[in-house]
C-alpha cells in the first residue's frame, strides 16, 4: 500500500490542504547576498519563512537556492572565500551577529543534504553520539529518543534488529530518513532540506517525500526541489528564483496556490508550466 | 577519571621508586667506551661486595670522561689514554693496559713488516702488497678517526703527523675494524690487542703482525717489550675519598686482575 | 579551550628545533670564532687537530648518500605500497605490510652490523676497498624504504572508493588507474612520506658510519668511501677536545643549514606541482 | 576504430607493469628475508626463558637481557606518552584548524620537517644538554624518553595529520550542520577516521624509538642494572647490540640474539598498536 501511494498522488491536494501557517514568520531574512571570493551566488533576498510551514525554493540551477540554505545555518562559515551581507533572523535571534552560538543554532535548525550522509558508524550511534555531544547524557533518555525519531521516520520497524549495523549499509532512501531523524532527534524548530530526495529513487523519493509533509505544522521546513510535481504536492509556500546578471534572485515568493496557479510573474508563470528552466 | 588516578599513582611510584634508601651511595662513571665494559664489571663486582654501593658507569668517550671528572659531574673519569701536558690538574689512576697491533687479514701471506713499511704504506708510499713481499693487489688501509686515541698513539710511535695518512676506510670502534679487516683480504688495520688475540682464537679471519720484531701479545704487553700500549685511566679531579677511593683501590687491586683479563685486557704489575 | 590546548601542542613541538639550534650555536661558536665560518669551506683539508676544518667534502658525502639513497628507496616503496593495494592477493599484501613495518624497526645498528659483514665484503669483491658511498646508498635505501612504502600505503588506503569505480567504469586498466587517478589523488601522502625518508636518510649515524668508509674526500665513483656529517660526529666526538669538539657541532649545524634548504626546496617544489 | 588502437598495446603494458611492481615487493622480500635470516640464524640458539629475564653478565657476553628489556619498554612507555598527546595534538591543529597558508601553521609544519632530518646523534648530544642537565634528570629513563619523543614527533605528526586530512569533508560539514562542535566532531569522528594514519605514525615512531642508538648513548646511558626507577639509568636493547657488537670481543652471539628479541619484540608492539588502533578508536567506525 506505501508503494503504491508514492506513484498514484492525487493532483489536486493544493487547494484541500488544511491551513498549517501561523502567520507568524520564524526565519527572515533582509537583503541577503553571497559571494564567494568574486562569483555571486545570489544577491538581495528578503524573505519570511512562515512558522509550521513547508516552503519550496524552487528555480533553475545555479541560482542560489542551496546556497542560501548554508546561510541560514552558518555553514558559509566553513567555506573558505564565503562573504554574506544583509541580515538574517531566526526564531527572533539575529544569526549574523558574531556572537551567535553556532551550536545552539546548528540544533535548532537541522539541516538534511542532497546526499544522504550518515557517519560511518553505525545506526544507533549516528544518533546516540549527536544527542550525547548536545549534552543528552541519560542512556535511557537516549535510547527513548532514538526509538520515537526512528519511527517518526519509518525506520524503526525495519532496522530495530540491527541498531548496530553499519549505517551505510543501509538503502539510498533509508540512509535519508535515518539523516532526517538524526536532524529531528536535536529537536529543531526548523529543518532546512537541500533536494532531499533528488539522489533517491522513486519509490524512495515517496517515502521520504511523504515524511517530509508528515513534519507539517511541527516544524519548519524550507526545501530546495527541482521537482515541480513535489513542490506542488507538499509545499504551503513557494519562491521562485532566478538567475539574473549573473547571480541568483527572488523573483516571486507566495502560496503554493498563488505560486503554481495564478503566477505574478510572467516568468514565474512560464517555470511552472514547463515553458522554461 | 578513575583510570587517571591510577596512572598518576604509578607515575609518581615511578619516579619516587627506590629512593626510599636513603643511605644508599653511588659512584659514577664516565667516559671511554673502551673502558665502559671493564668498569661495569668492576662495578658488579663492587656492588656484590658492598651491597649499599651502586656503580653507574655511562659512556661517551674520553674527552667526556676529562671532562666530567673536570667539572665533577662524575665521581671518576674513564680516560683510555695518559693525560695531556695540560691535563696536568687532574690526578689519574691507570687500572690496565691495552695493547695496540698491526693487523692485517689471515690469508694475508705478509708475515711481518718494518716500522718504516708500515709507516709508507700508511703514508700511500706504498700502495701495492707486492712491495712488501705480498700478493700483487693494491692495500686497503684501515686507519682510526681523528682523535681517537690509539690513533695518536699510532701517530706519535711513527712519528706521523695526522694529514700525512692517506687511508681508505676510516674507522671508529676497535670492532668495527676487525670486521672491516676481516671481510677485506687486503687491508691493514691497527686495533686493541687484547681483542683481536680474542677474535682471532674465536675464528675471525685476522692475524697480529709483530711490531719492531716483537710479537703482538698481551704477554709482551704486560712484560713491558711491547711498544704500543696506552693505559686505561680513571681521572679525578681531587684525591678521592670515601666509597669512591675504595672503588679506585679495588681497580687496582689483585682482586680485579682476573676481571681485567676477562675483558681482554692487560693488568697492571702489582 | 580545545585549540588554545591544541596551540599549546604545536607551539612546543615547533620550539624543539629551535632548542636544537640554540643548543648547537651555542656550542659551535668557540670554532666558529677561531676559524670563522668560511674557514669550515675552504680549509685545505679536515684535519681538525692540526686547525683545519674543511666540511664540504662531508657536505657533499651527505648529500650524494641521500639523494642515491631517495632514487632507489622512492620507487621501491611507492611500487611496494601499489603492491599491497593493488596487485597482491590479500593474504600476501597483509604478510608483505607486516613485513615492512618490521624492516621499520629494526635498529640501525643491526643494518650496519649486516652491512659490514655482508654488503661491504661483496663490495669488496667487485671493487675494493669495499666501504663505499655504494654500500651507504644501499643499506640507506633499505632504512628509508619502509618510511617510504607505509606513508604511500596510508595514502593509498585513503583514496576515495568512487574514483576507482569511476576509473573501473571507464574500463581503465589496472596499472592506468593507478598511475591515472591513484596517484594523483595521494599525491600529497607519497610526497611527506619521501620527504621523512629524506630527512631520516640524512640523519642517519650509525649504519652509515659502519659502511662508508668515512674517509674524508670528494667521491669520484660510487666505489669510493665517503664520510658524511652525521657519521663525523659519531666518530670523532668521543674523542674531541676544545676547537676540535666544538668543529664537530658546527658539523651538525651544517647539516641543519643543508636539512633546510632542503625543505624550503621541496615546499617550493610541492606548491608548483602538487595542489594538495 | 583508429581511435581505439590503444586499447591493443595495453596488455603488454599492463604485463610490463604488473611484472615491475612483483619484482619490487621480491627484492624487497628477499632483502627483508636476508637480513632477518641473517639474525634468526645467528640469534636463535641464544634464546630461551633465561635469555630473556636473566641480567647479563661478563659484559653482555654470557647472561640475558632482562633489565635491559625492561628499560627498553620504560623508555618506550616514556617516549609515547609524551609524544603521542603531543602529536595528536599538533596534528589536529595543523590538520583541522589551519589552513595550508597559515604562517603560524607553516611555521610549525618547516620546523618539523627539519627536526624529521636532525641527526639521532644531535638529539643525544641535545637530550644530555637539555634533558639532563638543564632540566636536571640526569642519566635517566626520564631522559631517553623524553628525548626520543622529540625525534618521532615529526613523524608521528605528519603520519596523523595526513590521517586527518584523508576524513572526507562530508563528515566535517554533515556534523557542522548537526550543531556538533569541533572538539566533538574531532574526538567523535576524525580521529577515528584518522586511525589508519595515526597507527601508521605509531608504528614507524615505534620502530624508530626501538632502533635508536646515538640519542640514547648519551641519555638513557650504560647501565645493565634492573631500573629502580624512572629517574635511574637504564640501558635500552639497541644500545647493548651496539655495545656487543662493536665495543665487546666475543658479543656478536648475544648481539644477535639480542636483535632476535627486540624485532620479536616489534612485532608484538605493532600488532598491538594496530589492534588498539582498530578496537579502542576505530571500533565506532563500521566499515560497509
Amino acid at each position: 500500500m506505501n508503494d503504491m501511494r508514492a506513484e498514484f498522488r492525487p493532483w489536486f491536494a493544493l487547494a484541500e490542504r488544511p491551513p498549517c501557517c501561523e502567520p507568524e514568520p520564524f526565519i527572515r531574512t533582509e537583503h541577503l547576498s553571497l559571494h564567494y571570493r568574486d562569483k555571486p551566488a545570489f544577491r538581495n533576498v528578503t524573505l519570511a519563512i512562515n512558522t509550521g510551514c513547508i516552503t519550496a525554493l524552487v528555480g533553475p540551477s545555479g541560482c542560489g537556492k542551496t546556497s542560501l540554505l548554508s546561510c541560514l545555518n552558518r555553514l558559509t562559515d566553513m567555506i573558505a572565500g564565503a562573504h554574506v551581507e544583509g541580515g538574517i533572523e531566526i526564531g527572533g535571534e539575529n544569526v549574523r551577529a558574531p556572537r551567535t552560538d553556532l551550536i545552539g543554532l546548528r540544533r535548532r535548525v537541522g539541516m538534511i543534504f542532497q546526499k544522504p550522509n550518515p557517519f560511518p558508524l553505525s545506526i544507533a550511534r549516528n544518533l546516540e553520539f549527536p544527542l550525547r555531544a548536545h549534552g543528552v547524557k541519560d542512556k535511557s533518555r537516549v535510547a527513548e529518543l532514538l526509538e520515537t525519531t526512528l519511527t517518526e521516520v519509518g525506520l524503526w520497524r525495519e532496522v530495530k534488529d540491527r541498531l548496530n549495523a553499519p549505517a551505510l549499509s543501509l538503502s539510498g532512501g533509508q540512509q535519508q530518513r535515518l539523516c532526517i531523524a538524526r536532524a529531528l532527534a536535536l529537536k529543531p524548530e526548523a529543518l532546512l532540506m537541500d533536494e532531499p530526495c533528488s539522489a533517491l529513487d522513486p519509490l524512495a523519493s515517496g517515502v521520504v517525500e511523504d515524511l517530509i509533509a508528515s513534519l507539517r505544522m511541527r516544524y519548519t521546513v524550507l526545501i530546495v526541489t527541482h521537482n515541480l510535481a513535489q513542490a506542488r504536492r507538499i509545499a504551503d509556500h513557494a519562491a521562485l528564483f532566478w538567475v539574473r546578471n549573473g547571480a541568483g534572485e527572488l523573483v516571486e515568493y507566495g502560496s503554493a496556490k498563488q505560486i503554481f496557479e495564478t503566477p505574478r510573474e510572467a516568468l514565474t508563470a512560464a517555470y511552472v508550466s514547463g515553458m522554461r528552466g | 577519571m578513575r583510570l587517571r588516578h591510577v596512572l598518576l599513582a604509578a607515575i609518581v611510584a615511578a619516579l619516587s621508586g627506590c629512593s626510599s634508601d636513603e643511605d644508599e651511595t653511588s659512584i659514577v662513571l664516565t667516559g671511554s667506551s673502551t673502558i665502559a665494559p671493564l668498569a661495569s664489571e668492576l662495578g658488579k663486582r663492587f656492588e656484590a661486595l658492598h651491597p649499599r654501593v651502586r656503580v653507574d658507569v655511562q659512556t661517551g668517550g674520553s674527552s667526556r670522561g676529562i671532562a666530567d671528572a673536570r667539572s665533577e659531574l662524575a665521581d671518576l673519569g674513564m680516560a683510555s689514554r695518559a693525560l695531556y701536558e695540560d691535563e696536568h690538574d687532574l690526578k689519574a689512576y691507570t687500572i690496565a693496559y691495552d695493547g695496540v697491533g698491526i693487523i692485517v687479514h689471515r690469508d694475508n701471506p705478509v708475515r711481518k713488516l718494518t716500522d718504516k713499511q708500515i709507516s709508507g704504506i700508511y703514508t700511500g708510499e706504498i700502495a701495492n702488497w707486492n712491495e712488501v713481499g705480498g700478493r700483487d693487489a693494491p692495500i686497503t688501509v684501515v686507519n682510526k678517526a681523528e682523535g681517537r686515541s690509539t690513533l695518536e698513539l699510532f701517530l706519535e710511535y711513527f712519528t706521523l703527523e695526522s694529514s700525512d695518512i692517506e687511508a681508505d676506510v676510516v674507522i671508529g670502534d676497535n670492532e668495527q675494524g676487525i670486521k672491516t679487516v676481516a671481510g677485506n683480504p687486503d687491508s691493514i688495520g691497527y686495533v686493541s690487542i687484547g681483542t683481536a688475540e680474542y677474535d682471532a682464537g674465536q675464528g675471525v679471519p685476522i692475524k697480529l703482525l709483530p711490531l719492531s720484531g716483537v710479537d703482538a701479545s698481551t704477554a709482551n704487553v704486560r712484560n713491558g717489550t711491547f711498544p704500543l700500549s696506552r693505559p686505561l685511566n680513571l681521572v679525578k679531579k681531587t684525591r678521592p675519598q670515601g666509597w669512591v677511593r675504595r672503588f679506585v683501590d679495588f681497580a687496582r687491586s689483585p682482586a680485579a686482575r682476573n676481571i681485567v683479563t676477562s675483558q681482554f685486557f692487560v693488568p697492571i704489575a702489582q | 579551550m580545545l585549540i588554545w590546548v591544541l596551540r599549546v601542542c604545536a607551539t612546543l613541538s615547533g620550539a624543539i628545533i629551535i632548542l636544537i639550534l640554540a643548543f648547537l650555536v651555542l656550542e659551535s661558536l668557540p670554532a666558529l670564532r677561531h676559524a670563522g665560518l668560511a674557514g669550515f669551506f675552504t680549509d685545505a683539508s679536515w684535519h681538525p687537530t692540526e686547525n683545519l676544518f674543511n666540511l664540504l667534502p662531508m657536505l657533499w658525502g651527505t648529500v650524494l648518500a641521500m639523494t642515491g639513497a631517495v632514487l632507489i628507496a622512492t620507487p621501491l616503496g611507492i611500487l611496494s605500497a601499489v603492491f599491497c593495494h593493488y596487485y597482491a592477493p590479500p593474504v600476501i599484501a597483509r604478510q608483505y605490510r607486516r613485513l615492512i613495518e618490521l624492516l621499520a624497526g629494526i635498529p640501525s645498528v643491526v643494518y650496519g652490523f649486516w652491512g659490514l659483514v655482508v654488503l661491504v665484503p661483496l663490495i669488496g669483491r667487485l671493487h675494493p676497498p669495499g666501504p663505499s658511498l655504494l654500500a651507504g646508498v644501499i643499506i640507506l635505501a633499505i632504512m628509508i624504504l619502509p618510511t617510504i612504502a607505509l606513508m604511500a600505503d596510508a595514502a593509498l588506503a585513503n583514496v576515495p572508493v568512487q574514483y576507482l569505480r569511476g576509473a573501473h567504469a571507464l574500463g581503465l586498466s589496472r596499472w592506468a588507474t593507478v598511475r591515472g587517478v591513484v596517484f594523483p589523488a595521494a599525491r600529497s601522502g607519497l610526497y611527506t612520506g619521501v620527504i621523512l625518508g629524506a630527512g631520516r636518510a640524512v640523519g642517519e649515524t650509525m649504519a652509515v658510519l659502519m659502511v662508508c668508509g668515512n674517509v674524508v674526500q670528494m667521491p669520484v665513483s660510487l666505489f669510493d668511501p665517503v664520510r658524511t656529517l652525521t657519521a663525523n660526529i659519531a666518530l670523532e666526538m668521543a674523542y674531541a677536545l676544545g676547537d676540535h669538539r666544538s668543529a664537530l657541532f658546527v658539523s651538525g649545524l651544517v647539516l641543519m643549514a643543508l636539512i633546510l634548504v632542503l625543505v624550503a626546496a621541496a615546499e617550493r617544489f610541492a606548491q608548483n606541482h602538487i595542489h594538495v | 576504430m583508429s581511435e581505439f588502437t590503444v586499447a591493443y598495446a595495453r596488455p603488454r603494458r599492463e604485463w610490463l607493469a604488473a611484472a615491475v611492481i612483483w619484482s619490487a615487493a621480491l627484492v624487497v622480500t628477499g632483502l627483508f628475508l636476508w637480513i632477518v635470516g641473517d639474525i634468526v640464524r645467528h640469534g636463535i640458539g641464544q634464546i630461551s626463558w633465561g635469555f630473556i629475564t636473566a641480567a647479563p653478565a661478563d659484559a653482555g657476553r654470557a647472561g640475558g637481557i632482562g633489565p635491559i628489556l625492561v628499560s627498553t619498554l620504560l623508555i618506550l612507555g616514556v617516549c609515547m606518552a609524551v609524544s603521542i598527546p603531543l602529536g595528536v595534538g599538533t596534528a589536529v591543529l595543523l590538520a583541522e584548524f589551519t589552513s595550508d597558508d597559515n604562517r603560524f601553521g607553516r611555521l610549525v609544519r618547516l620546523s618539523l620537517d627539519v627536526l624529521a632530518g636532525t641527526p639521532s646523534i644531535v638529539f643525544g648530544l641535545f637530550g644530555l644538554a637539555f634533558f639532563a642537565k638543564v632540566m636536571g634528570l640526569g642519566f635517566s629513563i626520564l631522559s631517553g624518553g623524553l628525548t626520543l619523543a622529540c625525534m618521532v614527533l615529526p613523524i608521528l605528526i605528519r603520519a596523523t595529520e595526513e590521517g586527518f586530512r584523508s576524513a572526507p569533508d562530508d563528515y566535517r560539514l554533515s556534523a557542522a550542520a548537526l550543531g556538533l562542535s569541533r572538539t566533538a566532531t574531532i574526538t567523535h569522528l576524525l580521529l577515528p577516521a584518522a586511525t589508519p594514519g595515526l597507527v601508521v605514525g605509531l608504528v614507524l615512531g615505534i620502530g624508530r624509538a626501538l632502533a635508536e642508538t646515538a640519542a640514547l648513548i648519551f641519555t638513557s646511558g650504560y647501565v645493565d642494572r634492573m631500573p629502580g626507577s624512572l629517574l635511574d639509568s637504564g640501558r635500552a636493547l639497541s644500545i647493548h647490540i651496539f655495545d656487543l657488537s662493536m665495543n665487546v670481543p666475543g658479543g656478536n652471539a648475544n648481539a644477535y640474539a639480542s636483535a632476535l628479541v627486540l624485532v620479536a619484540l616489534l612485532l608484538i608492539i605493532n600488532a598491538a598498536a594496530a589492534w588498539l588502533g582498530e578496537h579502542c578508536l576505530r571500533q565506532r567506525i563500521v566499515p560497509v
